[in-house]
């Protein structure tokens, strides 16, 4: 990687990462997310990735992201009038992370990185290589994924979908009122979310 | 290195010409298509100079859809809503259109030609895992739809953004089952492998083309490409009947004609895809390097460039069907519900990919011992 | 060639962004997202030193990382759905029944 | 070995416990659990004479590994000293209970006789034990039923009193935990193995630092439970408000869980650092006699009388104990049978008048002599040996301590006999304020005299204080050997510390180990 | 091009077996569940019981095996893995069996509860029998997002919506910090196995600011799972909003398989590097534990305070982690065990007060309960001693190994804080007990009968915290053998690795 690409990527992905978090409006944010998102994906293909580049771009950028946007607009969240927090934890948080960060780049100048001292074979980052590693070493790991996944899938049902009603008596005013905003029908949605990912 | 980047440049040029006429060029058989199909006249004002009813053809009105067509469009007034995000409604024909046209940069219009030395691959942009970077280009391409409508300030519109990003969402995984199986079956990322190995027959005169090997996937690619390009019987986010015209309502001039040069670029990129992938390619049957080999083993000796044109040029041809396809099932089925296209999504498509995923794993593993 | 140890300084940045954006916002969405931040900046720390090591565990790790993060989206967002259904509100200070 | 004696005497109440929730009707539960709690007594009763006087050494002991990991045993076994403190508990213990079956307790007697129960197995268990694992089991369990004792049955102001009582025993005791696992770690280095068993532990000799912090540790946790001054402050509360039979147990047998662990535990193991603090405990416990009985003479309250003289009785105890020659010792384990019987009856006395005119305050009686003339004997009597009248147990006990105490210090004793003028003083003025002189309350003249079974519950107090009081001699006959061998050790672990060739020999084994002479 | 090489895995199903009953068993839950109603899940909870009853089953065989791992390093087979899977088990047994009556009662999802029940109890088996950083973030992850949905899962009830919100963030916070953590100490030692990185660290890369980093950000991880202060925020909340069975699961499932990671890296394969994390470790101990005792002192609420009780025990925890070495390893083992058994008794004593979906967890509502309900209070009343420790039940002993532990490796300060928290809190456990039985009059009428599966549950605790306290050795001696059997491997890769050297 170039200095100059390198500085171009570096400085975009903490712009917009920087966006993310400053951006009063949710929506606004999200797109700054979905930058350093794929600014990421940028990184890791010219560090060789490829492959995980375009997961990230795929599964992270594409799929994830829309699933924020999906309830950004569900539960129709309005950019804040006026940040609302105590002006003290706020500086304290901004200041515990700059000193985390003060500390990481400290070590990152420190760490004896050895300048990919070695010239990765053609095979690095390709699919076959990770699929190799991935059901192989990593057989557990991937098995407990698609447990997990499946656990995803189950709660997220079971939190957002629709309420079901009273069998014996009345709809209680609080379930008449959630199935009233008529928000669940998208709620699937938001399952099968996780599926594609 | 000079040399290198000026063939990149010109490809990547050439590339998009192709796609950007090839839009304008299904804008103009929409409209004729369908009124073809619905017994009418069609597009037939605009005669500048004449000049189509001196060439003898009046009633085709290339030049209403062609030139008309977008010069109406680019000088009407570009407006936005009170209350919309300026700059995300701005933003957003672009964002959507953006990531079609960059995916037609892996797509291999034809074999490799050797010009003065220099080899070149007739694809713009050779990267490893091709296929990757389309599903990775197409699933961002949901955000420029989505975003336009959200920032339209306007329900219809929102309504519209939302249906399309759970559909386009939807249908992704649908597609990205249809492009593993693909991939599997030729063993590799790459378009441009994928079509070579397209080459060649079994039983001495099949095409080995990979709509013959993955009938499924080609079937399901369809499908799921038609729905990706939000056109009938897919167009709910549009569903002019219902949410007025969905997520370009609060679009207009310039903008919108981006909108609708997506529209197009979709249905082109899926025809080129399952031209790529299941069709051979720029493969031409019984055309091998230095001539064809008819399957009764007549031999006719072509030159070098000759092979590479008629490679591209079947390319093109099979697009252009595949279009066509896509616009006749457009003026021929009625639009889904909401609820069916979700149903045949996930309960129809996605159960029948993984199947033929499982099915495709079995036949390779057996085959291979 | 830029130095890998730029790259991993960039994710420490990232990461240090995303911390400051849960400990900062209140909106519990953007909260979220910046956890989204963390774990991103995580990532590019992994695929950079695996790269410096030469070693693809870390392109593993990331895989399993973004699979959990699609995990946790879809589960986190489920969660705010369902608070909404009751407060009809995203901010995290006004989720004040209990006391922090 | 001897059978399963111990054993059987430690459980059988944890038993009785559980039968006696199993009784519904009110009347046929008191009968069981005071029928029940005879058979702890009849066992203590039968090791009474079973006991062979002149073995200075451990009887009817009993030793199974419980948790081998540890070295811990479940190890009991009965010397001179625990004997009659076993037998004082298990008397008291039914006396109570019979007690209160006459309508002390009125609400959820099931639960009350639980409790009752629990907390004599645990206290039962805290004597025998020679294990420090199980020592502290028991140690700490006998808080639990105290503390529901106190806090369901009391009166006033009961939850502060039980709270008060738990936090500052548990607060003390919780720092002999620590002393006790650090005594374990200085063991397994010496010993080369993990072992909770007294007798291993005393072989272990520790180096001087270590023992003080030790010393201070075992010291604090049984000096709130004694109580000596300045951590005394719980125990006017929690013998106030506890019901009567709580401040009975509490004051009869708890308090003297604190002098018996110095003389069990914190002395013999760590003989040194005892005599270096001896000048210490003897100051607090002049203090606390003469502040004991100085508050006890401006107190309202009769109870709260009773609990001040407590304070004061328990000061000669300690004093005696660290007297530390063998008139002091046998005086102080005397003393404390004597504080058993003497304040245990006095607390009897005030619940039984407190049931009759629901009230404690001094001033509201008077002239009951006429009207309770049964009463007024019996108090009469038991005051007196809580005085130390010759003749009576109270005057052996006193007079051993002071005797003890002179030939320690004489100037801790000078100041100590003001103690028991002071205590002769607001005993008797406090007597005369209540017995003689005109009725002068109304209600008082409709007071009904002590009924057959109160006074079944003081008959054998009376005669024990008798008893005790002629005829000591099978009494320190029992507990001699046990304190002499208590004392010898002492003064060989002094004489060690003390010659030149000892100190350095101490000084060597400050960090490791050594095989001290048992 | 590397080819797919199965023949290099040495795949071993044995040790699976029991993680994958448990997973089957969540399966079966959710697909019997599809046509059970809300208000009839009880059969759902059988079917589940008998899952975990099978898996107990199949966990015995795992144990006395010799320490040895499968799939390449990724799990660990040995007794310490048993130890904590049997323990995740009966955790989660007990919890269903509170669950029977109070998931109907509250309208729980059933087949979700369950099945989610059964899944966050895999997880937590999965970070036990761990045997790299990868495979414990995922159990992690699986136990994590299962239980913020479970906290949640009173979809009616503001609090419990708020509980879940507030787990998840600071969970999901958490989550970024031990990503990054693992990330830090990959990028310093190439490996996420336990055993090379232990052998790094015990190497000339032991000093690297990479890993020490690395480790840093793992201890603020798993801080936060376990809810060590400065990190504990999110217990008395989410405590407090979850439904109480869940809350149950959470305090002592959670810090089971938290921990089981936890001391798994840093005492198992760290112990010999302790010198690099003790020092924090003794600060983290300290602070939590008087946190969490000073502040119960002032709840209103049994649930919360709980909940700090359960910080402060995290601290007794982490003491005898700041001990390290075998005898702290084996008596953290025991405390967790005895722990376990009695929080589940003294919250299911809390779940079986609350009935027809009407909570009742403010300490309030406790009053007179001796009267009205002497077996609930006196059960209550043995869990509260024995968290308070109070021989002879299972809390003293377990304070009494830690402290134990702690003395002998000479933390005395530390001991002496510990216990004097102790004292502390007795204050707030007896408190409880003077509202039960000291306090006259019935806060409001209740009338609760026994149900099979709360008497279970309730049975099943409190013979648990009886016999663990009156006969701990087997216990002792179980836990010993398992965190022996741990670090065996220790000694086996450092062999390899001298012999490799």
């Amino acid at each position: 990687m170039t200095a100059w690409l390198f500085g171009f990527l570096a400085t975009l992905a903490l712009v917009s990462a920087l966006g993310v978090i400053l951006q009063r409006n949710p929506v606004h944010s999200l797109m700054a997310l979905i930058v350093t998102l794929l600014v990421t994906a940028v990184f890791f293909i010219a560090l060789g990735a490829v492959t995980i580049g375009f997961l990230q771009a795929i599964i992270y950028a594409g799929a994830i992201m829309v699933l924020f946007l999906f309830v950004i607009w569900l539960l129709n969240i309005q950019a804040e009038e006026r940040e609302a927090g105590h002006l003290a934890l706020k500086s304290f948080g901004a200041l515990a992370a700059a000193a985390l960060v003060a500390e990481l780049l400290a070590i990152a100048g420190r760490a004896p990185a050895p300048e990919a001292a070695v010239k990765p074979s053609p095979a690095y980052g390709t699919i076959a290589t990770l699929a190799a590693a991935l059901f192989s070493h990593y057989l557990i790991a991937f098995e407990a994924t698609s447990l997990l996944l499946l656990v995803a899938i189950v709660g997220a049902v079971a939190l957002a979908r629709r309420m079901p009603r009273r069998r014996s008596t009345a709809a209680s005013p609080a379930a008449a009122s959630v199935s009233a905003t008529g928000q669940d029908v998208s709620a699937p949605e938001v399952s099968r979310r996780a599926a594609s990912a | 290195m000079f040399i290198d980047l000026l063939i990149g440049a010109v490809k990547a040029v050439v590339v998009l010409l192709l796609v950007l006429n090839l839009t304008a060029l299904l804008l103009w058989f929409e409209r004729k298509g369908s009124a073809l199909i619905q017994d009418r006249v069609g597009a037939n004002r605009a005669n500048l100079l004449g000049l189509g009813a001196r060439l003898g053809m009046p009633n085709l009105g290339l030049i209403n859809t062609l030139l008309a067509d977008p010069v109406k469009l680019f000088t009407k007034e570009d407006f936005v809503p009170d209350g919309a995000d300026r700059f995300l409604h701005w933003l957003a024909p672009f964002l959507a259109l953006f990531p079609v046209l960059v995916t037609f940069a892996v797509v291999p219009i034809g074999d490799a030609v050797t010009i003065a030395g220099h080899r070149i691959v007739l694809q713009a942009a050779s990267l490893h895992d091709d296929a990757l970077y389309v599903l990775a280009t197409i699933g961002i391409g949901v955000y420029g739809i989505a975003l336009g409508g959200w920032a339209s300030n306007n329900r219809w519109s929102l309504l519209g953004g939302i249906r399309a990003s759970a559909q386009m969402i939807s249908y992704e995984l649908a597609m990205g089952l249809g492009v593993v199986a693909v991939v599997m079956t030729f063993g590799t990322l790459s378009l441009q492998e994928i079509c070579r190995s397209q080459g060649g027959v079994w039983f001495g005169w099949l095409p080995r083309w990979g709509i013959f090997v993955q009938p499924v996937a080609f079937l399901m690619l369809l499908a799921a490409g038609m729905a990706e390009s939000k056109r009938v019987p897919f167009d709910l986010p549009e569903a002019e009947s219902e949410l007025v015209s969905g997520y370009f309502t609060e679009y207009s001039g310039s903008k919108q004609a981006v909108f609708m040069m997506t529209d197009f670029a979709e249905v082109a990129l899926i025809a080129v895809l399952l031209t790529t992938f299941f069709l051979g390619g720029w493969q031409v049957p019984y055309l091998y390097r230095d001539g064809f080999i008819l399957p009764g083993g007549v031999h006719w000796a072509l030159s070098g460039p000759a092979v590479a044109i008629l490679g591209v040029i079947s390319f093109f041809i099979k697009t252009l069907v595949l279009c066509c396809l896509q616009l006749l099932v457009r003026w021929t089925l009625p639009r889904f519900r909401y609820d069916q296209l979700m149903r045949f999504g996930w309960k129809f498509l996605v159960p029948v990919g993984l199947l033929n995923l499982v099915a495709t794993a079995f036949v390779i593993v057996l085959a291979g011992h | 060639m830029v130095p890998i140890s730029y790259v991993f300084g960039l994710s420490a940045a990232l990461f240090g962004i995303g911390v400051c954006g849960v400990l900062v916002r209140r909106n519990i969405i953007v909260m979220i997202m910046s956890i989204e931040l963390m774990l991103n900046a995580a990532n590019l720390a992994f695929v950079a030193l695996g790269r410096s090591l030469g070693s693809t565990d870390g392109q593993v790790i990331v895989f399993f990382v973004i699979t959990v993060a699609a995990a946790e989206a879809a589960v986190g967002l489920a969660i705010v759905i369902s608070i909404f259904r009751s407060r009809e509100t995203a901010n995290a200070d006004e989720f004040n029944l209990m006391r922090w | 070995m001897g059978g399963y004696w111990l054993t059987g005497l430690v459980f059988i109440p944890l038993l009785g416990a559980f039968f006696v929730l199993l009784q519904s009707e009110e009347r046929a539960l008191w009968r069981a659990a005071f029928i029940f709690s005879l058979l702890p007594l009849a066992i203590s009763l039968y090791l009474l004479f079973a006991f062979r006087s002149g073995d200075a050494g451990y009887q009817f002991v009993e030793r199974y590994p419980w948790i081998p990991g540890f070295g811990i045993s479940y190890h009991l076994g009965m010397d001179g000293i625990s004997l009659f403190l076993v037998v004082l508990t298990t008397l008291l213990v039914s006396l109570c209970l019979l007690y209160s079956g006459g309508g002390d307790i009125a609400q959820r007697p099931r639960e009350f006789c639980f409790f009752m129960f629990v907390l004599e197995t645990g206290l039962l268990g805290a004597l025998l034990a020679l294990d420090l694992f199980l020592f502290y089991v028991f140690w700490e369990l006998m808080l639990i039923p105290m503390y529901f004792l106190i806090g369901i049955w009391g009166h006033g102001r009961k939850i502060y009193a039980a709270f008060k009582f738990v936090l500052f025993t548990m607060f003390g005791s919780i720092l002999m935990l620590v002393a006790i696992l650090y005594l374990v770690h200085i063991g397994h280095q010496a010993l080369g193995r993990v072992t909770f068993d007294l007798a291993d532990l005393l072989g272990v000799t520790v180096g001087k630092t270590p023992a003080r912090w030790l010393f201070a540790a075992f010291a604090l946790a049984f000096a709130v439970k004694v109580p000596m001054w300045p951590v005394h402050t719980w125990l006017p509360d929690a013998h106030t408000e506890a019901p009567t039979a709580g401040s009975v147990i509490l004051a009869g047998v708890m308090l003297k869980m604190g002098a018996y662990g110095f003389l069990r535990f914190a002395i013999p193991l760590f003989p040194v650092a005892a005599i270096e603090a001896t000048p210490f405990f003897m100051a607090l416990a002049v203090v606390g006699i003469i502040y004991g009985a100085l508050v006890a003479m401006v107190q309202p309250d009769l109870k709260r009388l009773v609990a001040y003289s407590s304070v004061s009785h328990l000061g000669f105890v300690m004093l005696g104990i660290f007297a530390l020659n063998p008139q002091g010792v046998e005086g102080a384990v005397y003393q404390m049978l004597n504080h058993g019987l003497s304040t245990g009856g006095l607390f009897l006395l005030v619940g039984m008048i407190y049931l009759r005119r629901h009230t404690r305050e001094i001033a509201e009686f008077g002239g009951l002599w006429s009207r309770l003339p049964v009463f007024a004997a019996i108090f009469m009597v038991v005051m007196l040996s809580s005085i130390g009248l010759p003749g009576l147990n109270g005057f052996v006990g006193e007079f051993l301590i002071m005797f003890g105490t002179f030939l320690h210090t004489w100037q801790a004793a000078a100041v100590a006999v003001l103690g028991i003028v002071f205590g002769a003083l607001y005993m008797l003025w406090t007597y005369e304020r209540v017995m003689f002189g005109p009725i002068t309350k109304k209600i008082n003249e409709t007071l009904s005299d002590l009924g057959a079974r109160e006074i079944a519950v003081m008959v054998p107090l009376i005669v024990l204080m008798v008893v005790m009081g002629l005829y000591p001699r099978p009494l320190i006959s029992r507990m001699a050997p046990s304190v002499d061998a208590l004392l010898a050790r002492v003064r060989t672990a002094e004489q060690r510390a003390n010659t030149p060739s000892g100190a350095k020999l101490v000084a060597s084994l400050e960090p490791s180990r050594s095989h001290g002479p048992r | 091009m590397n080819h797919f090489n199965p023949g290099a895995l040495d795949i071993l199903w044995l040790p699976l077996v029991p993680l994958i009953v448990v997973a089957v068993g969540a399966v079966v839950v959710l697909l019997a569940g599809v046509r059970v109603s809300d208000d009839d899940s009880e059969g759902l909870g059988w079917i589940a019981l008998a899952f975990l009853g099978a898996a107990l089953l199949f966990t015995l065989p795992l144990i006395g095996q010799s320490s040895s791992t499968a799939f390449a390093g990724a799990i660990a087979i040995d007794n310490y893995a048993a130890y904590f899977e049997i323990t995740v088990i009966l955790t989660a047994a007990v919890t269903v069996l509170m669950s029977l009556e109070y998931a109907p009662d509250f309208r729980l999802a059933g087949a979700e509860y369950y099945s989610l029940l059964l899944f966050a109890a895999l997880g937590m088996m999965l970070m036990a029998a761990a045997g790299d950083l990868i495979v414990i973030f995922l159990g992690l992850e699986t136990m994590s997002i299962a239980v913020y949905v479970l906290s949640g899962l009173m979809r009616q009830d503001p609090r419990s919506n708020e509980a879940a919100m507030k787990y998840f963030v600071l969970g999901a916070f958490s989550t970024g910090f031990l990503l990054y953590g693992i990330a830090l100490v990959y990028g310093a030692t190439d490996t996420i196995k336990l055993g090379p990185i232990a052998a790094a660290l015990a190497g000339a890369k032991g000093g690297s600011p990479l890993l020490l980093a690395g480790l840093g950000l793992l201890l603020v991880g798993f801080g936060f799972k376990v809810a060590a202060v400065p990190f504990h925020m999110w217990t008395p909340d989410v405590y407090e909003g979850a439904p109480t069975p869940v809350t149950a699961f959470m305090a002592v499932g959670i810090k089971l398989g938290a921990f089981a990671a936890f001391l798994r890296i840093f005492l198992v394969y760290f112990g010999a590097a302790a010198t690099h994390w003790n020092q924090v470790l003794w600060v983290i101990a300290a602070l939590t534990m008087t946190t969490g005792n000073l502040v119960a002192l002032v709840q209103g609420n049994i649930k919360r305070m709980l909940a700090y009780s359960a910080i402060a025990h995290a601290g007794y925890v982490l003491v005898g982690m700041t001990a390290a070495g075998a005898q702290a390893g084996s008596a953290v083992l025991f405390y967790l065990l005895a722990y376990a058994f009695t929080n589940l008794g003294a919250f299911s004593v809390v779940a079986a007060l609350e009935r027809r979906g009407e909570r009742r967890d403010a300490i309030a509502d406790y009053r007179g309960l001796a009267l009205s309900h002497p077996g609930l209070a006196a059960l209550m009343v043995v869990f509260l001693l024995s968290l308070t420790g109070v021989p002879p039940l299972a809390g003293f002993v377990g304070k009494f190994y830690v402290f134990s532990a702690a003395l002998n490796a000479g933390y005395v300060w530390l001991t002496i804080i510990a216990v004097l928290n102790s004292v502390v809190s007795a204050y707030y456990y007896l408190s409880v007990v003077v509202v039960m039985y000291m306090t006259e009059g019935e806060a409001r009428p209740i009338a609760v009968q026994a149900q099979p599966g709360m008497v279970a549950a309730l049975a099943l605790s409190l013979i648990g915290t009886v016999m663990i306290g009156v006969y701990p050795g087997p216990y002792m001696g179980a836990a010993s053998s398992a965190f022996k059997s741990a670090l065996s491997h220790t000694q086996v890769s450092s062999r390899q690795l001298k012999l490799r050297g």
